[in-house]
């Protein structure tokens, strides 16, 4: 991942969405482990995206974000209390967001 | 999958239109009150938030979608809204069968008529029974949900609606922790079984319960319908994934991924067979995802019913 | 019991910070062995010369098993050096005809009951087989043993 | 209860008692026929049984017939000796005999719980007269007592040798303390604030000086180094070689005050050079760490400016003034910091490169995750315009809040990015001229292995603690080291803050990396070791150790080469019987009483008191006997 | 000992240590090496702590017991130290001489300790078979016992929920030791200062519901395995408890407890990888041919010789992933299945099966001051520290102490300097204000 596409001034960016506590995330996989979606490495996956503020990568899968179920279990037993369900939903807006400003990327 | 963003779009423009996300008038899908004596004067309102009610038309929907999802004719879904020739009620009240509107109905009724036995104070205005909004919310519309939110909030409001008994984990949540946060109203919530009344009557049954996510880890609601079983003598059958752990059925994913959908309906189906005992779901969506994937789920309510 | 009888006696050089303790802890568990099998306590067997052992065999003691403390002796250095020794007093025994199989180094702690009566099964097997040690011996020992 | 006495002609008067255990011996052992048999053997004059020899009717009767004079030396015939030897032992002393005149036989773990019938009697009578045999043979020993003066040496003035300081003159004992610098405080005065309760450093160190300072029974000696050492446990000699300063910066008139990034400065900096001795009874270690020095060009040290270590950039963060404006290097605002983990620490063979000397640090630092984390979080609470990205291996925030540490620090942001061994972040110059001037690459395992790109205006390292250089005093005092270059325990386990040299203890990170409570503690173990050796005036030891037989000794040496303890044995002069003979000497405060020096000497003139080889013999001839 | 007196019996001493652990037995042997007296109170029937339970120590793989012994032996016959075990603190109060005033309950061993002898006789004739917690439940004991061969003191003690009261243990006693009607009784321990080594518990398994809350066979807590490796454990030699199979892969999960605010539970608990560690190195010995798994957040291997001997681990084929376990299940093929995520470049979510699962507990304070005690808890339920980084045995009551796992957890090390200090600021406190 190219430096560019890195910005650590996202969670700026995503307060406006609302997103908690998940930069809290320590990256130990158990959100992965107990979604019941079972896939790749969703939903660490975009909580490190987030992280890292790819957002070009959190752009390019942004429909696994609506496989979220909202069912709350990672958020449950997230270790860090980094609510990763809390995060997803936060992404969905700042995606729409998103889309809404440039409907056409 | 589809693609949320249209299918989001597509909701928002119901909502804006009907009031609810399925493209039919409110009081097309609102009728179970019919055959129930109105209770229109009580302390607490009981608010269905429609939940219910709708089942029988998502199950259709999500039946067409299950056909064309990943198929070349998925992407004509964005064009929805456009064509809303399936969606319009007149499409709705011909293509839902007559048996699932009131198999869903009756749940109401029951719920109705545990009020009733347990002396709750309530009421109902079917004017006043709206939808909350939160399929906006969890698909990530914020700005549509709050635009709702505040419609309901503040009809409720004006016509002196104070206390709330809702029926499903999903209107629960939203009127008990979102509408606050968005709206800046507060109600007071409480759930049907928050107001059953212990009968003292007995049975010897055995069940399984399939705990919604919501009342498990949103709400912290899910020892209650433990303890009323238990209560009534009623042997449940703990599964290792319930409560405050419990697994969810995948009903949410049912209008972006039925497939997706499926898989997950599928490994919790198969959780629950393990108990060895008819199960009982609380929610609209799980009890409807369950009945398609062949499990004879009954609600809550309705098995309560013939105890209280 | 007649084989132990036939038996000849055996002497365990047992160190008092581990091995002595280890076969109190076998009394303890009343875990039953031969009783031709003497216990005698020493705070680390480094200190017996080469013909200490000799000189038990001539006194009719059949076999020897030293329960030391293996590396975790409190004295440090010294199991290594009694590991020395005891390849010299293997010599000296092949030497004098004697089965080396009479000696053992183990190391034994405060709680291995099991291995405690594993040697000491092991060493009866092997005193019963060979007989006493006067039989065995061949030649007469050297003058630096005496 | 059975009593067989007669008449012996030995010059040695044996009791022997033996106990019925209340069953426990006598269902499986013949008591009194045991008693019968023994009571004819050499040596024996009196053999009697109890139900209950530990019970007080049973030492009675032992001390009865000591006081009497019936008997000079006793053997008890019961259970296992670490239950009861001491307990008789101690009624010998009561009854005013030697108590080291005792001989114990196990009768109950080693006999009547684990053998049965005639075999059991049979057996039991052996061990007796096995025991019987090595009483005759026993001698009055004696503890042996070594004057201790009560005074304490403490090389170091960090806050390990502070604390141990503090602790002893507390006890009342008297402490000279010898620093190296001019300064007090070690490298906890080179720290701003502590992780992670947020204490300031100067604080911590100013107020433990002090109290030092001004404690009448201490005698600090800054720009001091220790030069010559000799003595043993109680009383040392150590030569001391005082100033000039070694500081390498303009001296500093003042005294009693606390510099910034130095230490708090004892007394005046410049100091007349002048060498004097220091009599002491114990020392304590106190010589500390110093910091891995990055080789060049590791992770772009030396090679860009804009990478320093961690104790740089923590004074640099401090001296920043507070308030206005954005970090800033050369006078560039500084908006990313990399900060990279186990520079210099955990070391992998094979991966890493050795050192010029071919030394690798194996070891984990221990504090430098925790310091990291502190320095990371003080950037992003007072600098929230600059961001920081920290490149790990595992994070160790061990210790208690530790770990609250790192929550806190991802809450605020800080990135991580974790790295293996195999692949460690690469520095580089950011091509790019409208960003930072470097950046570090990694293939970030947490981002599923992807190379990941990270810009930084400046690289921090977080370098491990190594030894410090002893190797003086480890010359001098045979100091053990082990494998990690660090001051070797006795034990790593249950005795950290002992070393094999008796009287000598270690305190703080000349052992092993800690953080500034961990070296408070381990100040306060070894002051509490020095203190319980200088309690009494005098320390006592096991009396069981070496001793030459000056008759038999030759001096041929072969005991001295055989000993494992350094200076336990010597050969000496001496005048015997008028002839200047050398011979070997026992050093009873070295000696551990091992043995090693007993199988090698051909005279047979070295035993182990209280464990003699004629006594093993005298008890393989009794078991070996047929009854 | 404390006898049988009507009257509350007030014993004097210099310094009370509370908890006969290791932390315990090192301050109260620092302490009386410099001649103060010390009373020890444990609550257990034996001293030792947890330490005497173990199988083998970390880095050295030094026998556990072997170097325990020695300590609980040294205490038990020092002249200074007097140990009242199987006693239960009520409270620890200030009088008006600024004394502490230590309530004390004897609780009934229904055997007495005076004339007990530990013959064991008793033992041999109860009728009654029961799970031996000191060998993790999976051997037996009877309702009348000696704890463990090495316990101190070796005194019976009768189990009064289990026993039948056949009478058969009395008639057998020699010394006539047992007595079914004791009754606890209350004593007093005046002391001038006091230290607190009460130690710590590990979190039952049973509040781990994503592990299987206890539920799943062959799925153990690391102190069980430790039975299970000890040279006198339940079986002699490793097998897995379901079926006595000898199990050919074995996972360590940790953190399954610690660092997780989901479980209440958010900081380190400190020994963990290194316990983990050294029972895979002991495991790789007794069962040469299993796969040895360990899954991890972060290896911390920070004490003296520790990473070196995780590298070691490593290199003997001990298997490290990173990852956390998310859950635990039991299968019809007898093994337990868990999933975690592999963060490796094509990995995602795995599910591995494993023979025998052994958890990393977390580690829970082993006393709670509420109530009895004017000592504080920290936030994580320890005893707080007053001065952490420069006297971290003060706590903020005066005169009191801590060591050990008591103020948060801590390996073995750790808590002997820790109890070092302690037993220096004790000394330094009781030389302040002069001795008793």
């Amino acid at each position: 991942m190219k430096m560019d596409l890195i910005d650590p001034e996202f969670p700026k960016t995503l307060e406006r969405f609302g997103a908690g506590s998940a930069f809290e995330c320590f990256n130990c996989g158990s959100c992965v482990a107990v979604c019941p979606l079972v896939s790749g490495h969703f939903p660490r996956k975009m909580i490190r995206y987030a992280q890292l503020g790819a957002t070009e990568k959190i752009l390019r899968d942004a429909k696994d974000l609506w496989k979220c179920l909202h069912c709350g279990l990672c958020s449950r037993t997230c270790p860090r209390g980094a609510d990763p369900g809390e995060l997803i939903l936060s992404l969905r807006r700042f995606t729409l967001d998103h889309w809404k400003r440039w409907p056409n990327v | 999958m589809y693609d949320p963003n249209n299918i989001i779009q597509l909701i928002a423009s119901n909502l804006r239109k009907t009031g609810n996300p399925f493209g039919a008038s409110n009081s097309v899908i609102n009728s179970w009150w019919k055959t129930v004596p109105l209770r229109r004067q009580g302390d607490a309102m009981l608010f269905t938030g429609l939940m219910y009610q709708s089942i029988p038309y998502i199950e259709m929907t999500t039946e067409w979608l299950a056909r064309y999802e990943d198929t070349t004719l998925a992407s004509y879904f964005r064009y929805g809204k456009l064509t809303p020739s399936f969606l319009v009620s007149l499409g709705f009240r011909l293509l839902v069968p007559q048996i699932q509107k009131r198999r869903f109905n009756a749940i109401l009724n029951s719920v109705y008529q545990v009020l009733t036995n347990s002396n709750t104070d309530f009421c109902y205005r079917p004017e006043l029974d709206f939808y909350s909004g939160i399929l906006l919310h969890d698909l990530g519309d914020s700005e549509g949900f709050a635009r709702h939110a505040a419609f309901v909030a503040k009809t409720l409001k004006a016509n002196g609606i104070r206390k709330l008994i809702t029926v499903d984990p999903h209107t629960t949540y939203a009127m008990k922790v979102l509408y606050p946060r968005v709206t800046g109203e507060s109600f007071e919530v409480r759930t049907w079984f928050e107001c059953v009344a212990p009968s003292g009557k007995s049975c010897a049954g055995r069940v399984t319960l399939h705990d919604p996510c919501f009342y498990g880890r949103y709400l912290g609601l899910s020892d209650l319908p433990y303890k009323i079983l238990d209560d009534l003598g009623v042997e449940c059958v703990r599964i290792r994934n319930s409560g405050e752990f419990t697994n969810c059925c995948g009903g949410p994913a049912e209008s972006v991924s039925p497939k997706l959908n499926r898989e997950v309906l599928d490994r919790r189906v198969e959780e629950l067979n393990s108990a060895n005992a008819p199960v009982l779901a609380m929610c609209p969506i799980c009890l409807g995802n369950l009945l398609r994937a062949g499990i004879p789920a009954e609600d809550f309510s309705t098995f309560v019913e013939r105890y209280v | 019991m007649l084989a132990t009888q036939k038996a000849g006696k055996i002497l365990i050089l047992a160190t008092e910070s581990c091995a002595y303790p280890g076969a109190n802890a076998v009394g303890q568990a009343h875990s039953s062995y031969p009783e031709n099998v003497f216990i005698l306590r020493t705070r680390a067997p480094v200190l017996f010369p080469e013909r200490f052992y000799i000189e038990c065999f001539e006194k009719g003691i059949s076999g020897i098993i030293i329960m030391s403390c293996g590396v975790e002796c409190p004295y440090h250095g010294a199991y290594e050096v009694l590991a020395r020794r005891i390849d010299r007093v293997f010599e000296m025994m092949r030497k004098r005809g004697l089965d080396p199989t009479r000696l053992r180094l183990t190391a034994i702690c405060t709680v291995c009951t099991r291995a405690f009566l594993k040697e000491v099964q092991q060493m009866n097997e092997i005193v019963t087989k060979l007989g006493p040690p006067a039989a065995e011996r061949t030649d007469t020992p050297p003058a630096e043993a005496s | 209860m059975k009593r067989v006495t007669k008449v012996v002609s030995s010059d040695s008067r044996v009791g022997v008692y033996i106990c019925h255990c209340g069953g426990n011996i006598s269902d499986h052992v013949d008591v009194n026929a045991v008693c019968e048999k023994i009571s004819n053997l050499d040596g024996v004059r009196t053999a009697k049984t109890n139900s209950f020899m530990c019970s007080d009717p049973g030492q009675e009767m032992i001390i009865e017939d000591l006081r009497s004079g019936e008997i000079d030396r006793v053997v008890v015939a019961s259970c296992a000796p670490s239950l009861h030897e001491a307990t008789f032992r101690n009624a010998l002393s009561r009854a005013g005999v030697n108590p080291y005149l005792y001989e114990h036989a196990n009768i109950r773990e080693q006999v009547s719980w684990v053998h049965h019938g005639e075999a059991a009697t049979l057996k039991a009578e052996r061990l007796i007269a096995a025991a019987v045999a090595k009483a005759r043979l026993l001698k009055p020993l004696d503890p042996i007592r070594i004057e201790a003066k009560r005074h304490a040496t403490i090389i170091g003035g960090g806050i390990a040798g502070l604390k141990a300081a503090k602790d002893l003159s507390s006890r009342g004992i008297e402490v000279v303390l010898i620093e190296k610098s001019p300064f007090l405080g070690g490298w906890t005065a080179m720290l701003d604030t502590l992780a992670p309760t947020g204490e300031k450093a100067a604080d911590l160190v100013s107020s433990l000086a002090r109290e030092v300072l001004e404690h009448p029974l201490v005698t600090i000696h800054s720009c001091s180094q220790v030069t010559g050492f000799e003595g043993s446990v109680g009383s040392f000699r150590l030569e001391v070689q005082k100033g000039p300063s070694d500081s390498g910066v303009p001296p500093v008139k003042d005294r009693g005050i606390f510099i910034p990034f130095r230490g708090y400065l004892p007394e005046e900096d410049e100091q007349p050079c002048k060498a004097f001795v220091v009599e002491t009874g114990v020392i304590v270690i106190a010589t500390g760490f110093k910091p891995y020095h990055p080789k060049n060009g590791e992770y772009g040290f030396a090679e860009f400016e804009e990478v320093v270590t961690l104790p740089r950039f923590i004074r640099m963060l401090a001296e920043r003034d507070a308030g206005e404006g954005p970090l800033s290097i050369g006078g560039k605002e500084i908006k990313n910091i990399a900060m990279i983990h186990c520079v210099g620490s955990r070391h992998i063979p094979g991966i890493h490169e050795e050192d010029e000397s071919g030394k690798l640090n194996e070891h984990c630092s221990r504090n430098c995750c925790s310091a990291t984390l502190h320095a990371a979080r003080l950037v992003r609470d007072r600098f929230p315009g600059t961001h920081v990205f920290e490149f790990y291996r595992d994070i160790r925030t061990y210790g208690r809040f530790q770990e609250d540490l790192y929550s806190k620090a991802s809450e605020s942001n800080v990135i991580f990015l974790r790295f293996e061994p195999e692949s460690p972040p690469v520095v580089s110059r950011n091509p790019r001229a409208d960003g930072s001037s470097l950046k570090v690459a990694v293939n970030d395992t947490l981002t599923f292995g992807e190379r990941v790109e990270v810009p930084a205006d400046l690289v921090v390292l977080s370098v491990g603690m190594q030894p410090s250089d002893v190797s003086d005093l480890i010359e001098m005092m045979k100091l053990p080291v082990g494998a990690d270059g660090f001051l070797q325990e006795i034990h790593p386990k249950l005795r950290p803050v002992e070393l094999s040299v008796a009287g000598i203890v270690l305190a703080g990170t000349c052992q092993a990396p800690m953080d500034t409570g961990e070296a408070s503690a381990a100040g306060s173990a070894a002051a509490v070791k020095a203190s319980a050796i200088l309690a009494k005036g005098y320390v006592e030891l096991d009396p069981f150790i070496a001793e030459v037989d000056l008759e038999k000794c030759r001096g041929n040496g072969e005991c001295v080469k055989a000993c494992l303890r350094q200076g336990a044995l010597y050969l000496k002069d001496f005048d015997l019987h008028g002839e200047k003979v050398r011979k070997a000497q026992v050093d009873p405060v070295l000696c551990t009483g091992c043995g090693a020096c007993v199988a090698v000497c051909p005279e047979n003139a070295v035993d182990i008191r209280g464990w003699t080889i004629s006594q093993y013999e005298a008890m393989v001839e009794a078991i070996a006997r047929e009854s | 000992m404390n006898a049988e007196k009507s009257t509350m019996q007030i014993f004097k001493f210099d310094a009370i240590v509370i908890g006969g652990g290791i932390a315990g037995l090192q301050s109260s042997l620092d302490l009386a090496d410099q001649g103060f007296k010390v009373a020890v109170v444990e609550r257990d029937a034996t001293i030792g702590g947890k330490m005497i339970r173990l199988s083998k120590v970390f880095p050295t793989l030094d026998c556990s017991s072997c170097i325990t012994t020695p300590k609980m032996a040294a205490a038990a016959h020092h002249e200074n130290i007097t140990i009242f075990t199987f006693c239960e603190l009520e409270s620890i109060e200030r009088n008006t001489d600024n004394h502490f005033v230590v309530r004390i309950t004897q609780k009934p061993r229904y055997v007495d300790q005076d004339k007990c002898i530990g013959c064991r006789k008793c033992e041999y004739v109860c009728p009654i078979y029961l799970p031996d917690s000191e060998q993790g439940g999976f051997s037996a004991r009877k309702a009348i016992y000696v704890p463990f061969s090495n316990a101190v003191p070796q005194i019976a003690l009768r189990d009064p929920e289990n026993c039948l009261l056949c009478g058969k243990c009395e008639k057998v006693c020699p010394t006539r030791a047992v007595d079914f009607f004791q009754e606890p009784e209350e004593f007093i321990v005046e002391s001038r200062a006091a230290i607190l080594a009460t130690g710590f518990e590990m979190m039952p398994l049973e509040k781990n519901v994503q592990y299987g809350s206890g539920q799943i066979p062959d799925v153990i807590t690391a102190l069980q395995m430790e039975r299970l490796l000890a040279p006198h454990g339940p079986y002699n030699r490793v097998l897995r408890p379901s079926d006595g199979m000898e199990p050919e892969s074995v996972a360590f999960i940790q953190c399954a407890g610690s660092r997780d605010k989901s479980l209440g539970l958010s900081y380190c608990s400190r020994v963990c990888c290194m316990y983990s560690i050294k029972q895979a190195m002991l495991l790789s010995g007794a069962l040469p041919l299993a796969d040895i798994t360990v899954y991890y957040m972060d290896i911390r291997a920070y004490g003296k010789g520790y990473e070196q001997f995780f590298q070691n681990s490593a290199a003997m084929g001990v298997q490290f992933v990173k990852g956390k376990v998310a859950f635990l299940n039991g299968s019809d093929g007898g093994k337990v299945k868990l999933r975690y995520e592999s963060q490796e470049k094509d990995g995602g979510v795995q599910t591995a099966e494993h023979d025998l699962v052994v958890l990393s507990l977390g580690l829970l304070p082993g006393w709670n001051p509420d109530g009895k005690c004017g000592v504080s808890p920290a936030s994580d339920g320890f005893i707080s520290t007053v001065l952490p980084k420069s006297a971290p045995a003060l706590t903020d009551m005066e005169g009191l102490f801590v060591a050990g796992a008591a103020s948060g957890p801590k390996d073995i090390v750790d808590t002997i300097v820790e109890a070092g200090a302690a037993a220096m600021e004790a000394s330094n406190y009781l030389g302040r204000t002069g001795r008793s």
